[in-house]
């Protein structure tokens, strides 16, 4: 007969960041890594489909993320605006980021 | 051209930002263009006040002068902070950014980002202010 | 400025239905169930798109879960079928289980 | 008239639900009345391979015959159980199914989904073989 079922459980942190992400902002955004960072999560999903800029504050941010967090973990950003592409482009984060258009 | 004069901190930012913004939507920038220069504007800007005022100690004002020649968009950042030159640090290299993000050094992406991002970028030292030029061509792309 | 930034972690258990859940396969199902328990998950979400079938043999092992993973857990049901979401309104499953469209 | 046996195990289900498919294309049944034609067989098969065989410690076979007569396309499951006539049940009323689900009975809904999907349920106890009759109106919804 024709069935599958594929089954896992993970400690997932999201954050959904809305608007601008400068030096400023980014200290609330870090502070929010931070305290999520106590959970050790598996995974970090960013909804970032009404993130309309992002400078390299916000990108330390992420790098941070990963360094806290750990190796391990999992950084996935659902449906990225296209500038915000572009300057994970040009730093490179995009090879250590996934960008997805649906978080499964 | 036209002077506008922000206090030295954090919370200008989004209102230096929307003068970039206005101005490069009035000469009719392309939205990747207005863009660029936006997140230029923001990082220099940034720099200007965490580590020419905020890190030393110092106070002062950023001013954001726009002027329009030659078919081109020059937006001047001026500030009264120690003299700093973006252009004589070293950029991190291709090899910085394709590092995992585990190793990477967490800095020096805010220069590369404004130098990369607009057409043409300069820098000065006049009357004792810093002055940081950031000039787009107009009716390009 | 225009910022805003909602965080949460949670431990999620996520499964992937594919094909026809009969009293045979969902003896496999419930299984999975059981293992996923043991790590007490705060959300159950169920990937469905795939689904064609569903029994009450099913039905039960949705029941078991919400009886076992405790009743704080939160059931979302990602892409139902027409013919599945008539199966649940009929024995009045979607007054427990989130069904959506997309998993946030 | 025509008859198919299976063995009276689970593994059995997905033919014989296939059996229900076929007929219900080959008639013409809509969509959503074949797929519930699919569901009542594969709950009551399931039951009298469960409760009927399984638990009796029993072994037998199930056998679909199908029927198309007077414009309806009749199924009928066939085994050799201890007689059990599904109608007999109370059924779980409304407020079941209303319950959150931690505080609900775990059974009961087999029988109910059957009659409730298709347009007429049937039982009879016949040659000492339980029959269980389900009909279908033709070219209806
Ligand atoms: N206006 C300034 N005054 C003094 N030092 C500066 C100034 N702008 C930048 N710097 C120095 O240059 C470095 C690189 O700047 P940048 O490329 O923006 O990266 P980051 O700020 O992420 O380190 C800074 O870390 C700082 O030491
Ligand atoms: N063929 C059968 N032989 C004996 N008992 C049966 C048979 N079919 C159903 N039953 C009884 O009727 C009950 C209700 O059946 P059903 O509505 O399918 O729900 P469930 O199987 O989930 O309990 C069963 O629990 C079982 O005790």
């Amino acid at each position: 007969m024709s069935f599958q079922i594929l089954a896992e459980a993970k400690k997932v942190a999201k954050i959904t960041l809305i608007g601008e992400v400068d030096s400023l902002s980014a200290r609330e955004f870090q502070k929010e890594i931070e305290r999520l960072a106590v959970e050790q999560p598996d995974e970090l999903v960013l909804f970032v489909e009404n993130l309309t800029f992002i400078s390299s504050a916000g990108l330390r941010v992420l790098i941070f993320a990963k360094q806290k967090m750990g190796t391990h973990l999992a950084v996935y950003m659902v449906k990225p605006q296209e500038s915000v592409v572009e300057t994970l482009e040009k730093t490179g984060l995009h090879h250590s980021i996934n960008i997805v258009d649906q978080y499964l | 051209m036209e002077r506008k004069t922000f206090p030295g901190t954090l919370d200008s930012l989004a209102d230096i930002r929307q003068v970039a913004k206005e101005e490069a939507q009035r000469v009719g920038l392309s939205k990747k263009a207005a863009y660029n220069l936006m997140l230029a504007i923001d990082e220099i800007a940034t720099n200007i006040i965490v580590h020419g005022y905020e890190e030393a100690g110092r106070s002062g004002s950023v001013d954001v002068v726009t002027e329009v020649a030659d078919g081109q968009l020059i937006l001047t950042l001026e500030d009264d902070a120690t003299p700093f030159d973006p252009l004589q640090r070293d950029l991190p290299g291709e090899e910085t950014f394709t590092q995992p993000l585990e190793e990477r050094p967490i800095g020096g992406m805010g220069i590369y980002l404004t130098i990369n991002g607009i057409d043409e970028f300069r820098y000065e030292f006049v009357n004792n202010r810093n002055r940081n030029i950031f000039i787009s061509r107009i009716g390009e792309k």
